[in-house]
């Protein structure tokens, strides 16, 4: 066990996994030399060299394409994109092509890689440093779309998927990527894919969140639970494939749900989850599931902790929802 | 031959790059009088032309037959290569066995001479259970991997990318091993293109870009395309060599890809292929060019078919004769009834297999809707 | 009136548009000498010529990213995206862009301009050529989508479209380009954006439905007629911003959903509906609110009608929704 | 001057792209003795010069302020234009008043040159209610419309394609106009380079395409960028003529855009330009470039910088003096001073203002998601 942030978690896995398998080669911007602007691939251009940890061009697209042909080649990249707000460019190879490769070759092309890629707000990015397109992600078949909350899970479900055959978009929530921390084991170990975490049990709402959020989540049950209100937090850790059964089950017990997420509501992940829970636990519900989300506008500068769903807006709707 | 109207395309004007294939810089070896340039000869045995002219019928009538098909209402759509025979085989049968084609989608000619069985090929025409592809994507869309010939998509371009890719990754594991990409000049115009060649040439992958300049994106000329000298000439942009061969001289084809799959084995990087040839029939069974473009140019480019010019080689070595040809020709319209006949007797593939390989295994949520499809009216049918 | 079909009727509101405002330009690939692949700009580039009806080269980001330009510049471009399926190489220029140019310039710069665009199945298209990716712009705030069912609303909302200050997207289900017919006025209309129609009345199920689908949910309110189901069709024209009060007056009458959609249902447009529905009528729901829906997979060539929610898959959901 | 030190980069060996400003084909007019080649002399009256070099020296105290700023945490980050102000100035100043420019985002020097407001700007860089972009974007992400200078975002290269379809709009409008487009040599490597070079050569817009290549993108040097030969030859692919400037020369800069401005003008079509510079700063506040270049060329370079080069011409004319230069001095950093002090007071953006914009008008889901912000505890503190 060692105390690790994050950022050191994350490229813990790498380390690891590239030690343990010379298929593993990442790539992207200024994740050479310099070890990443956030530093999360910080050492690794210096152990594995040049050939494995490789600084490229200045273009998502050519990164992601050039990822799927090494990939198809038998290589398992980790591609970095920069910030997910810079993912755009690199869309179409990823939904077109990455999503759909082992499908519509009948398997005979499975194009397996794991996209890492820092995700949310909270580091005064504004616009285009602080995006949550999750959503954007699992609407479209084929792709895994994973979102880690503590340095514990960020390595052992970064080294699942690595290891899972399918391909995976790897969330990072940068906003926690020094702030969380936490004890993780030196050893080889995986956090399965699609299994989520009860980080905190309770029985009057099913809180459900992920990544950064989680702590507001968690600060904003400590709050209700002042008033009597007890919640239950799911941290999903897996968002696509979700862990239908965990949260079924939590609201089965409480028949409350607010999902609380960065990206924007309308559409956003919240809306499939409380779609799902109407689906299979509709005679359990006892309020209207409640989403606490970013507004519908670009994400703001100044007004950041305005716009991201901290404790403080996520509170009132646990109590109303509690209340209901 | 009227050289003007080689290159005419009807369109706007201002300068616009080369169709002409008798230009300067064009490698060319097959002459007119059906002779070759003993200085660019690529010195192929005869036995090797023999059977890619054989080959070159084979796809010819093949692809007469499938347009045939689809006018007929049994297959829903064709893309073919009525033109660009020269192109396409040439330069598969330029590649080592051990190097990989990426293909654009007109490339079937390539799949089949690197071991796509005829019988897959139809079977992805009609979509039916024995589709490799498992009748998921359209026609032409087949799958080929023991062909080292990669997964046909639709979307433009994308394909440069991942071949720069494939042969960075061979390049790094040291294994000798050339990728070649296909696509139009239209392609030229993508993101991927860029992409490509830019990763392509900074890494130096083992790669050859092949474009098959046939003169039209559907129904967008060249000069809408680019304001380029050449689409070879593009290859300075990312210090990728650039060469331009007559795409209808199946010898020049074969030259030229040659030469660059030696100068990418040998660790001098990628090299960009423009081979001059011309689309002869609709962009697919989809399009009418006639809308478009003028009959004249058509004519003219027809006067250099390539396998009107490949025979004439093959008459002055009488290596060929018109009883050989309709052996021949029967022989492949045989082949390809018997594939057709057993093509539409297999059965579409199964419901279950909608939602196979979507990912490795089966999650949760696709369990569930596989399981409510098969629930349905429709299942019964099945 | 003129009797027409949707190919005509967007003909004819994209002639109309022109000759009565010139800053308004068509771009795209094939849309000028050949009209199309599907025909909808025949006519124009003879009737307007070169400067404002422009084949451009193979690059769906160069269309968008210039026609952005241009719309800064002061004219109104209606691009055409060949399919849908080939919107993504001009994703980041349209979610990083034009949804925020607006935005990010505190009103400084809107740029205002209609992608036109064929969406759907039923064509025998295959992976590439029958996606729905509206989920993926109703996201994005900043962009308006729109999908009409038929020759009248398609001329309505294509003029209401490009009078718009806002980028909007406009969706033609191709399926019934031809198929569906009807009487188109001649003279100078609007249809409004962010309007639903009513497309048949009745009270015991609310169907949602738009586009090409329309009909199939159509047919599935006749066939549980028979057994004495009485449907609520609405056709939602504008996807976004959604005609939240006509949805909702509807579901309080019926108490019952189901929304019928071709993309596949994680995270499709369905989902945001059924939680919208939630929020703002939990205690009128007498039954789970159902999603008939493309499946998650890419969609299939061979069986595409049985990936596709026609009526023969709504009925039963109607049915159970209704005995539930 | 050690001319090998310039060009070093520390990367990986192998071709790469130039970044010698003393090549033979670089467009020089400043000469190291501080005198003017009169071959390429744009005439420039001394009025013009002494204004350039004030507003130069004027952007370098900006810049060095703001480095300040963001170290005492007064605000967010900065993202300067330390060693490149000839490139950015040089470049603004030949263009006409009706044209228009197309920001990256080190060009605040050009957006102050062409009238935004230092208060404007300073706003901005405190995002408060001010800042005409009403503090929803980061610092340096300003807008500034009647300056006829676009809106700043932080993807790259995407102004490249939007600045072709401005001045091909315009071109269809039959107005005289040309539009300026500034980008890094790393966004060569972006779609956006590709789409915007390629509808510009083929539709011949009226463009001038301004390539800073000032060594870096953050810690990628420019030979993992392209193995193209130079930046400007990237043209060729597009038909877009290419040019290369000493771009540390406020002379060559104003020369090479000041001819690109009148070939575009004159229905010729877009130029590519090539202005070769260094970024003698990190990235941006948030960047330490020790990890990954040496001293010894970010020194050679300093030798270079642009103002010490200006003031050796100046002082050579008599046209500048240690009292002018103290005296500018005290009354930029007084204006600075002022323009803070100003900003800090500004209130933050209203809560309400977050939701403006989105849409021409307020749609029902956000003045409902407004209404539940501004019922919430935080709208209290408002
Ligand atoms: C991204 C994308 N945009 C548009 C299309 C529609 N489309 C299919 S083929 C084609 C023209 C391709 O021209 P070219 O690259 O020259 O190849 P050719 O068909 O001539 O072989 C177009 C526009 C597509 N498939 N993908
Ligand atoms: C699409 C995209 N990818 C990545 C980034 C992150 N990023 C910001 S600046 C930069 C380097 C740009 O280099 P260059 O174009 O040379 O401009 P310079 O900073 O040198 O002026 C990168 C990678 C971005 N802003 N947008
Ligand atoms: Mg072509
Ligand atoms: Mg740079």
């Amino acid at each position: 066990m060692t105390q690790m942030n994050m950022v050191q978690a994350i490229n813990s896995a790498l380390r690891h996994e590239m030690k343990r398998d010379d298929r593993v080669v990442v790539l992207g911007e200024d994740v050479g030399k310099v070890g990443g602007v956030f530093r999360v691939t910080q050492g690794l251009f210096d152990e594995f060299g040049d050939d494995r940890v490789i600084d490229t061009p200045l273009s998502e697209g050519g990164i992601i394409g050039c990822a799927i042909g090494m990939a198809l080649y038998g290589l398992v990249p980790v591609p970095e994109i920069q910030f997910s707000d810079f993912i755009f460019p690199a869309y179409d190879q990823i939904v077109s092509e990455l999503a759909k490769f082992r499908y519509r070759s009948g398997g005979e092309y499975p194009s397996k890689l794991v996209i890492r890629t820092p995700v949310g707000g909270g580091i005064r990015g504004g616009h285009y440093h602080s995006q949550s397109p999750e959503s954007l992600f699992i609407h479209v078949a084929g792709l895994k779309v994973v979102c880690p909350s503590n340095p514990h899970d960020a390595k052992g479900l970064l080294l699942a998927s690595i290891r899972d055959p399918d391909p995976v978009l790897f969330f990072e929530p940068k906003r926690i990527y020094r702030a969380a921390k936490g004890d993780v084991p030196d050893e080889d170990y995986t956090v399965p894919i699609g299994k989520a975490a009860i980080s905190r049990e309770g029985k009057h709402v099913t809180m459900i969140a992920w990544g950064a959020m989680l702590y507001e989540a968690l600060a904003a049950a400590d709050q209700a639970a002042e008033q009597g209100v007890d919640c239950e937090v799911i941290d999903l850790r897996t968002l696509w494939p979700v862990d239908i059964d965990t949260i079924i089950e939590s609201v089965k017990k409480t028949g409350r749900v607010v999902v609380v997420h960065e990206a924007p509501k309308t559409c956003g992940f919240g809306a499939e989850l409380i779609a799902l829970i109407n689906e299979k636990a509709f005679l359990h519900l006892e309020a209207p599931p409640v989403r606490v989300t970013g507004f519908d506008t670009p994400f703001p500068y100044t007004l950041e902790n305005e716009y991201l769903p901290l404790a403080h807006r996520i509170l009132p709707a646990v109590l109303e929802t509690a209340r209901y | 031959m009227a050289q003007p109207s080689l290159t005419e395309t009807g369109a706007s004007a201002g300068h616009s790059p080369s169709l002409d294939p008798n230009a300067s810089d064009v490698i060319r070896v097959l002459r007119d009088d059906g002779t070759l340039d003993p200085a660019t000869d690529p010195k192929l045995s005869d036995d090797a032309v023999v059977a890619l002219f054989q080959h070159m019928v084979f796809v010819r009538v093949l692809d007469e037959r499938l347009v045939t098909l689809q006018r007929q209402g049994r297959i829903g759509f064709h893309i073919g290569s009525l033109g660009e025979e020269a192109a396409i085989l040439g330069s598969a049968f330029a590649m080592r066995s051990q190097d990989w084609l990426f293909p654009c989608y007109r490339e079937f000619g390539a799949a089949l001479w690197r071991g796509m069985t005829l019988q897959s090929y139809i079977d992805n025409m009609f979509g039916n259970a024995g589709d490799p592809a498992h009748g998921r994507q359209m026609p032409d869309h087949y799958t080929a991997r023991a062909a080292k010939f990669g997964s046909i998509s639709s979307p433009i371009g994308t394909q440069i990318t991942q071949g720069a890719g494939f042969a960075w990754a061979a390049k790094i594991k040291r294994d000798d091993l050339v990728a070649l990409v296909y696509f139009g000049e239209g392609a030229t115009s993508s993101n991927e293109f860029h992409n490509g060649l830019n990763f392509a040439g900074v890494f130096k992958t083992p790669n050859v870009f092949f474009c098959r300049n046939n003169g039209w994106a559907i129904s967008v000329p060249v000069e809408r395309q680019t304001a380029s000298e050449t689409f070879a000439g593009k290859g300075v942009a990312y210090g990728v060599p650039g060469v331009r061969c007559d795409g209808n001289d199946l010898f020049a084809v074969i030259k030229a890809t040659r030469d660059a799959v030696a100068h990418a084995a040998s660790g001098k990087g990628p090299v960009l292929i423009e081979a001059l040839t011309y689309r002869l029939s609709g962009h697919s069974t989809s399009d009418d060019p006639k809308a478009y473009r003028k009959d004249e140019v058509v004519e003219a480019w027809k006067q250099r078919d390539p396998l009107v010019r490949l025979r004439k080689y093959l008459d002055g070595r009488s290596l060929w004769s018109d009883a050989l040809q309709s052996e021949l020709e029967s022989k492949v319209d045989a082949e390809i009834k018997t594939a057709v006949a057993v093509a539409e007797k297999k059965p579409q593939p199964s419901l279950e297999s909608m939602f196979d390989d979507v990912f490795a295994e089966l999650p949760w949520h696709l369990k569930e809707q596989r399981a409510q499809l098969l629930a349905g009216v429709r299942a019964k049918g099945h």
